[in-house]
């Protein structure tokens, strides 16, 4: 494999990663505040996906100005991630609390089930897909390859924004740290005077919006059809297992990887490609049952 | 290096939590028969000593012996099965069985009839040392409810029952009366104390109820900052001006 | 002044509190006492809001804190010490004690102030600021839970079982820090569970004494019981 | 005689009677009975609080144990039955010795990861194992005698019934002894069995092995009443349908896994043909229904009634 | 036999699922021509009525939903199925249970090669006929190049399609060189890093056999990239039914299929009342143009018409039974909107196949397809009692002669 190719293969790594990084973003968020492996987040992905496809849909038949298409792709993200959310957190997730983890996730599963099916009712089985923002962008060659600025400029930097900015939101922000102390110990924080049926509500809103912030960014790229939500969710849950529980650190190292070890198994070994997720994970965890990175438990004994 | 003497030794024990020193280099012999009492300043280390030696934690460097043989870096379950038997500072119960089906496994772990793992469990194992247990430390009335569901207190006691039912040769309880009340407490501990004493176990407890380390510590060791500052006769350890200033107070 | 009008609560179906009625004035130390399962903890956690649909009324000053949602306990200048202490890991020990002011949203002058003066109730904590709460050992806990009680209690604050697991002399000095709590806010209400009562030696002004669920008031038999 | 065991021979009887009277019903029941005996393997690791996301790929495996046999050697079915269960035994040793350090998640996406590398080798090796099409063998002998569909379908419906009620004594029996309260007990505190001396993986290991050898049980069957077996039969969607059997079903009790399956087999079938394109939504919505209304399950919902001594804990 | 009240046909198809793409239409075409046959005094004089299952919900619950429509409704005739795996699962079972198996979709060649069903009969072409019908075109349209790169979807399909087509293609021109096999998984929806590859290498031909949503997420992406217009020539066999959805993104010079004989601009037959009239309706009711899936269903209809109707005609005008029916059906020819099929006694229909080239018009905002050319089926599919492997890999060079016949002339977009 030539310098060339490793560098080909490097860019298509990183911006699939960023994707990948920005679905399981929200997935481990969600799952450090509740304790919570939100299955449904697979339909926050395909939902924002389908509704940005929508709104870019919307701005070409209304004559709407050109450079709403990549404003768009944030709106639609902000919109499923608030809506379904806020369903999912007053209908089922702040009702399941005391329920055993396997309840829960079933929940989740099943509300994966009726997301499924609605978004079917609303968009159809046919492929959807809206592809303006891309060529609005432009191309850019690199070693005698072209590629899409937007694949190559626009999604990292998404992704890179969404870690720090997430990062500094929990860590240097009063409400942050309200989260995180609703993650250790509901009870206990709401004795302390947090709000905790407001931060989960927003921290699931938050999440969601990751989630469909990962689709909306993948629509202008990607066909939606049914069913596409499920394999997002698979990948994502990789990530996270990888990246140790509610790690954000763990979660862009872990995308990272996965992406990268995609991207060079195309080049390299074809047919390993879609293995690659799952063999990281293995051999990650081999090595360090908990993930990458794992979190400050309390002392118990 | 020949095994000590005592029947649970450690040479030069020693860990550090990043700049916090919860062992330093802890020379410690305890002889069969002793009932050794621990008092100590919170954060000295008691449960750090407990965890190492059962195999819970591992000691930056130093060794733990017990009967004779070298137990350095074994799992708590290896130890448990040379004749350990330990109760909690927080109570580690099955919350989600009956406080009587956490005795009978904890029973099935020793007192198994032939085949027994296969059989019903109540069946498995020999019920009259689960039920004498219960009796023993007053369960007996809640014996049918789930162990998730028991105040703090008699969870305590559960903890000390599990440890109990394995007929331990050593019996280490990490403050075994915290959160007992009052009057339930010496009772509780007279109970423990004459079991042990029939079945000739050797124990550690930590406590910090001077009175009751009076009444039932045949020796006493005094933990300061990582360190056995003091180590001898009760009342000796109790007059001595460090201990008094460190951990028990005026 | 904390009222307490027929509290009663059930766990599961089960009676856990019975009529208890109480009123406890201003700067009363109150000592709530009983055997294991008594619903001492129950008690607190009914006064702070965890325990939604318990029966009767509790009035802090009048107030009728029914309609008071548990999260904004902590506004009405109550503080909790958990019987299982619970300090955020991730947090070190001062972002603990910080906290429940700067979630009521006090400026961070007025939480620098609060710290210092929580500092000289519980001198204990000044070595301990900068070290993760996941660290602490139980006592140190204990310590902390107390400190950071005291950092949002200004009118009422509500100890679970502090003395369990001291040491006699941390014992010696967790008293004193009730004393100096109780000389620099007088005004200050405090209760403290506990079953072991002697522990509590001459701290409390006042005793409840609990025995399954229901408040003793015959002293002589309350006596009895300790 | 107990109740317990009047129900289930009412069951049964009402299950035999069935199919005489609507031989299409043989496919479904077949199918159910299959399923319900992955799903109580499935069951058996829910009682360690575990949820493997991968568990399907010992019914694959066992199914394509099955379907190699049947083609090389053409063996009867009851060997045929006794080998893929024997091979989906074996596997859930090996990789049963890896799984038992985990929890959690971490459990559930490993056994995932297991299954997913499974499914693509079964996809991408076509030559041998005939790709995502899969492989169709021929009906085998039964009893070494060899029979027209109606016949054979009514003869393993039979073992299938004889095997699930085997299972399902087997399961509650395991549950009640000594090895299943502590497997029981991983779920709440894997620190206090330690320090009874009970080593929790081999506790987990001995519940892993019993799960994996009920799957591939119910893989083997599967596969003869289809006659043909695919990678799809070790897809995760398969793993997660199995759990949600056993939520719908209720874990406490292996008869719950066979009346989940029951259950799920017709919702499913009766959902798909009357609400086309909106089954999925009609599973779930009866999921979450469950859920907050009966959290134990169907057969939580009637083991009051059936076992009225064992009280609370069943 | 009594003439029934009404001839019940269960139809599988997909109505959930990525495959949906194919389903819902081949649905939709269904019901619009059960409708016409049904107005028009049914089959024999029994009116059709469908049954339909889907075939999302999974191989095993199919099964047992198509057992009970067999054994508990008494459905005797079967249109099934669109995935050559559920037409696996179904046609032994149809073979036990005596019903009528029309495959109406499914491409696998495999099914009758292997094994002889009474019961079962296919209406299309399978597999082979598509692939070879495809490298013929091939190198009509571009005989000079060297390279081949593949990207098909990893199942059954892409796997089959491509080893057809290579063993093919090495049997016809011996010297050409495959330079990258990539088989994303199904369902895959980023192919950047294999087309980055693709662009990397630079490949003559690239051929993907990929649908539904993965051939669009190909094609938009490799379209954003260049890689379309870069000079190599891509071959996707699958495009027709992507055409309206793809719009601009799909180029001129492309080469596409339609996987048979049917294109709802067929240069034969679309000016042909009866289709005009099907287009118009099918517009009407589902807002888009037929693809191959609803002439699909269109042949299965129409041959299952024809079937029963010379199954009557042999009895001496009584109701045939299935077994009479599927006999009639393996000696029949009929037509539906294509050329004329004509059924061989393995129950293999022999359909033609039509390839062109995509071509962009002012007339519609999508691509249509230009350099008609229409492969007899005779010159590509496997006779029988041979298996496609073998066969393909026998194929005589000399067969290369027709590119330039008659037989095989183009027909311009008109
Ligand atoms: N897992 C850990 N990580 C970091 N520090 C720890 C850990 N465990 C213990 N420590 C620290 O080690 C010291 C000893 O703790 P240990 O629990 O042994 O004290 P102890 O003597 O049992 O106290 P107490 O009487 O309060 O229970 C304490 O300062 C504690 O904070
Ligand atoms: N989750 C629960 N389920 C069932 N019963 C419970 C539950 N929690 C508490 N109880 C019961 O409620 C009663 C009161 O418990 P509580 O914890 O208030 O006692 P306590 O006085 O604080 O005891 P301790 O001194 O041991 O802490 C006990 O009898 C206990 O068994
Ligand atoms: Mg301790
Ligand atoms: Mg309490």
């Amino acid at each position: 494999m030539d310098a060339n190719l490793i560098v080909l293969a490097l860019m298509d790594g990183v911006s699939y990663a960023a994707l990948l990084f920005l679905v399981a973003l929200g997935l481990t968020l969600i799952f450090g505040v509740m304790r919570i492996l939100n299955i449904a987040h697979g339909s926050l992905y395909a939902w924002g996906g389908y509704f940005a496809a929508t709104l870019g849909l919307g701005i070409a038949q209304f004559a709407l100005p050109a450079w709403l298409a990549l404003p768009a792709l944030f709106a639609a993200a902000l919109v499923i991630g608030g809506l379904l959310g806020t369903v999912l957190e007053f209908a089922l997730l702040r009702r399941i609390l005391d329920k055993d983890p396997i309840l829960q996730l079933l929940v989740t599963f099943a509300a994966f089930m009726v997301l499924e099916d609605l978004q079917r009712l609303i968009w159809g089985v046919q492929p959807v897909f809206v592809s303006t923002v891309v060529e609005q962008l432009g191309t850019l060659e690199v070693v005698g390859v072209t590629y899409t600025r937007y694949q190559l400029l626009v999604l990292p930097v998404v992704a890179v924004a969404a870690f720090l900015g997430l990062r500094w939101f929990l860590g240097g922000t009063a409400l942050g740290r309200q989260v995180t102390a609703v993650t250790h110990h509901r009870e206990v924080a709401t004795a302390m005077g947090v709000n905790t049926n407001r931060v989960t509500w927003l921290t699931i809103a938050i999440g969601g919006a990751l989630g469909a912030l990962g689709g909306a960014l993948a629509s202008p790229t990607t066909s939606f059809t049914p069913g596409i939500g499920a394999d997002m969710m698979v990948l994502s849950f990789a990530v996270v297992a990888t990246a140790g529980l509610g790690q954000i650190g763990g979660a862009a190292l872990a995308a990272l990887m996965i992406g990268l070890a995609r991207s060079f198994a195309v080049y390299l070994l074809p047919e390993a490609e879609v293995l690659m997720p799952y063999l990281i994970m293995v051999g990650v965890l081999l090595l360090r049952p908990e993930g990458l990175f794992s979190t400050t438990a309390a002392r118990r004994i | 290096m020949n095994a000590p003497k005592g029947l649970l030794s450690t040479r030069g024990l020693s860990l550090k939590f990043g700049g916090v020193i919860a062992a330093d280099a802890i020379d410690f012999d305890l002889m069969p028969g002793e009932r050794l009492a621990v008092v100590g300043q919170n954060g000295a280390g008691k449960t750090t000593f407990i965890n190492i030696c059962t195999g819970y934690l591992k000691a930056d460097g130093g060794q733990v012996f017990f009967d004779g043989a070298d137990v350095t870096g074994q799992s708590p379950r290896a130890i448990t099965r040379l004749g350990v038997g330990r109760s909690f500072q927080l109570p580690q119960v099955f919350t989600e069985h009956t406080v009587r089906e956490c005795l009978l496994l904890a029973a099935s772990a020793v007192h198994r009839r032939p085949g027994g793992l296969w059989r019903p469990l109540a069946q498995a194992v020999n019920a009259d040392e689960v039920d004498a247990t219960l009796e023993l430390l007053q369960l007996m009335p809640r014996a049918h409810d789930l162990s998730g569901a028991l105040p703090e207190g008699q969870r305590k006691l559960l903890d000390v029952a599990m440890a109990l039912v394995l007929r331990p040769k050593l019996m280490i309880m990490d403050e075994p009366t915290s959160g007992v009340s009052s009057d339930e407490k010496h009772d509780l501990m007279a109970v423990v104390m004459k079991a042990l004493d029939e079945r000739q176990v050797t124990s550690i407890f930590v406590e910090h109820d001077i009175d009751i380390v009076r009444r039932y510590a045949t020796r006493l060791a005094a933990w300061i900052a990582g360190r056995i500052a003091a180590d001898g006769k009760p009342d000796e350890v109790l007059r001595d001006p460090v201990v008094i200033k460190n951990v028990i107070g005026e | 002044m904390l009222t307490l009008e027929d509290v009663s609560a059930t766990i599961a179906g089960i009676p856990v509190l019975r009529g208890i009625r109480a009123t406890l004035p201003r700067g009363a130390t109150v000592a709530v006492v009983g055997r294991n399962g008594a619903g001492k903890t129950t008690l607190l956690r009914t006064i702070m809001g965890f325990m939604p649909g318990h029966g009767g009324r509790i009035l802090l000053d009048g107030q009728d804190l029914a309609s008071v949602p548990a999260r904004d306990r902590a506004r009405l200048g109550i503080g909790y010490a958990p019987e299982d202490r619970v300090m955020f890991p991730s947090f070190t020990v001062e972002e603990n004690l910080r906290f429940p002011c700067e979630v009521i949203g006090m400026g961070r002058k007025a939480v620098d102030e609060r710290l210092a003066e929580t500092l000289t109730i519980v001198p204990e904590l000044q070595p301990m600021l900068a070290r993760s709460g996941a660290a602490l050992s139980g006592g140190q806990g204990k310590m902390a839970a107390l400190g950071r009680a005291v950092m949002a209690g200004e009118r009422l604050v509500l100890l679970d079982e502090p003395f369990q697991g001291l040491a006699p002399v941390l014992a010696q000095q967790y008293s004193a820090s009730l004393h100096r709590l109780h000389q620099v806010r007088p005004e200050l209400c405090v209760v403290i569970t506990e079953s072991n009562r002697s522990l509590l030696k001459d701290i409390p002004t006042e005793t409840l004494v609990l025995e399954r669920g229901a408040l003793v008031h015959d002293e002589a038999r309350a006596a009895a019981i300790h | 005689m107990s109740r317990l065991s009047f129900v289930v021979l009412a069951l049964v009887l009402a299950v035999a009677g069935a199919t005489a009277a609507a031989p299409w019903l043989k496919t479904p029941v077949l199918l159910a009975l299959a399923n319900g005996l992955s799903v109580a393997g499935v069951i058996v690791l829910i009682r360690a609080g575990q949820v493997s996301f991968g568990h399907a790929m010992f019914a694959c495996l066992a199914g394509y144990t099955v379907a190699f046999t049947a083609r090389a050697w053409h063996l009867d079915a009851l060997l045929l039955i006794a080998l893929g269960t024997l091979l989906a035994t074996v596997a859930g040793a090996l990789i049963g010795v890896f799984m038992v350090r985990y929890r959690g998640i971490f459990f559930g996406m490993l056994n995932l990861a297991f299954s997913m590398v499974l499914f693509s080798v079964l996809g991408k090796f076509g030559g041998v194992t005939g790709g995502t099409d899969g492989l169709r063998f021929d009906r085998p002998t039964f009893g070494f005698v060899a029979m027209e569909r109606e016949g054979f379908e009514t003869a393993l419906l039979g073992l299938a019934l004889l095997l699930a009620l085997a299972a399902g004594w087997a399961v509650q029996r395991y549950f009640a002894s000594a090895n299943g309260q502590a497997l029981a007990a991983i779920k709440t505190n894997e620190t206090r069995l330690e320090y009874l001396g009970i080593s929790a993986k081999r506790v987990f290991w001995g519940g892993y092995l019993l799960s994996a050898a009920l799957c591939g049980l119910g893989g083997s069957l599967f596969a003869l009443t289809q006659g043909l077996v695919t990678p799809e039969m070790g897809y995760w969607v398969r793993s997660g349908e199995v759990v949600f059997i056993a939520i719908l079903g209720g874990s406490a009790h292996p008869l719950g896994a066979f009346i989940g399956a029951f259950v799920f087999e017709f919702v499913k079938l009766y959902a798909a043909s009357l609400l086309t394109g909106a089954w999925q939504m009609a599973l779930g919505l009866v999921l979450i229904v469950m859920v907050f209304v009966a959290p134990t399950g169907i057969f939580g919902l009637v083991s009051k009634r059936l076992l009225p001594a064992a009280g609370a804990k069943a | 036999q009594d003439k029934p009240a009404e001839l019940k046909v269960g139809i599988t198809t997909f109505t959930s699922g990525a495959a949906s793409v194919f389903g819902v239409p081949g649905k939709a075409a269904a019901e619009l021509l059960i409708d016409e046959i049904n107005a028009k005094g049914g089959i024999g004089g029994v009116k059709v009525v469908p049954t339909f299952i889907d075939e999302g919900i999974g191989g095993d619950k199919m099964l047992s939903e198509y057992r009970r429509l067999v054994q508990e409704q008494g459905v005797k005739v079967m249109l099934s199925a669109i995935s050559s795996g559920n037409c696996n699962i179904v046609a032994p079972v149809a073979e036990d249970l005596k019903v009528l198996n029309v495959m109406w979709d499914c491409g696998t060649e495999k099914i009758l090669e292997n094994k002889r069903f009474k019961y079962v009969v296919r209406t299309q072409a399978n597999a082979t006929t598509e692939m070879v019908a495809t490298v013929l075109y091939l190198l009509k349209m571009k005989p000079e190049f060297k390279t081949v790169a593949v990207v098909n979807q990893d199942y059954a399909w892409g796997r089959d399609s491509w080893e057809i087509f290579i063993n093919t293609l090495k049997a016809l021109k011996p010297d050409v060189k495959v330079v990258a096999e990539m088989f994303p998984k199904l369902g895959a929806s980023d192919f950047s890093t294999e087309i980055s590859r693709l662009q990397a290498l630079k490949p003559d031909v690239v051929l993907n056999t990929s649908w539904g949503g993965d051939l669009d997420t190909f094609v938009r992406q490799a379209a954003q990239r260049g890689l379309l217009k870069s000079g190599t020539q891509f071959v996707l066999p699958l495009a027709e039914s992507s055409f309206e959805r793809l719009g601009d993104a799909l180029p001129e010079g492309v080469i596409v299929g339609a996987r048979g004989d049917h294109y709802w601009l067929h240069p034969e037959t679309q000016n042909d009342p009866a289709h005009k009239d099907f287009i118009a309706k099918f517009k009407a009711k589902t807002g888009a143009y037929p693809i191959y899936p609803t002439y699909h269903m269109a042949q299965a209809l129409v041959g299952l018409k024809t079937g029963y109707e010379a199954a009557i005609k042999a009895n001496g005008g009584k109701w045939p039974s299935p077994e009479q029916v599927a006999e009639a059906m393996r000696k029949m020819k009929f037509k539906a909107y294509g050329r004329e099929v004509t059924m061989r006694e393995d129950g293999q229909g022999l359909e033609a196949q039509l390839l062109g080239v995509t071509k962009r018009t002012p007339k519609y905002p999508f691509a249509v397809m230009d350099k008609m050319v229409i492969v007899p089926a005779e010159l590509v599919t496997t006779p029988v009692g041979q298996q496609s492997p073998n066969w393909v890999k026998s194929i005589n060079p000399a067969v290369l002669k027709v590119l330039t016949s008659d037989q095989l002339k183009t027909h311009d977009f008109k």
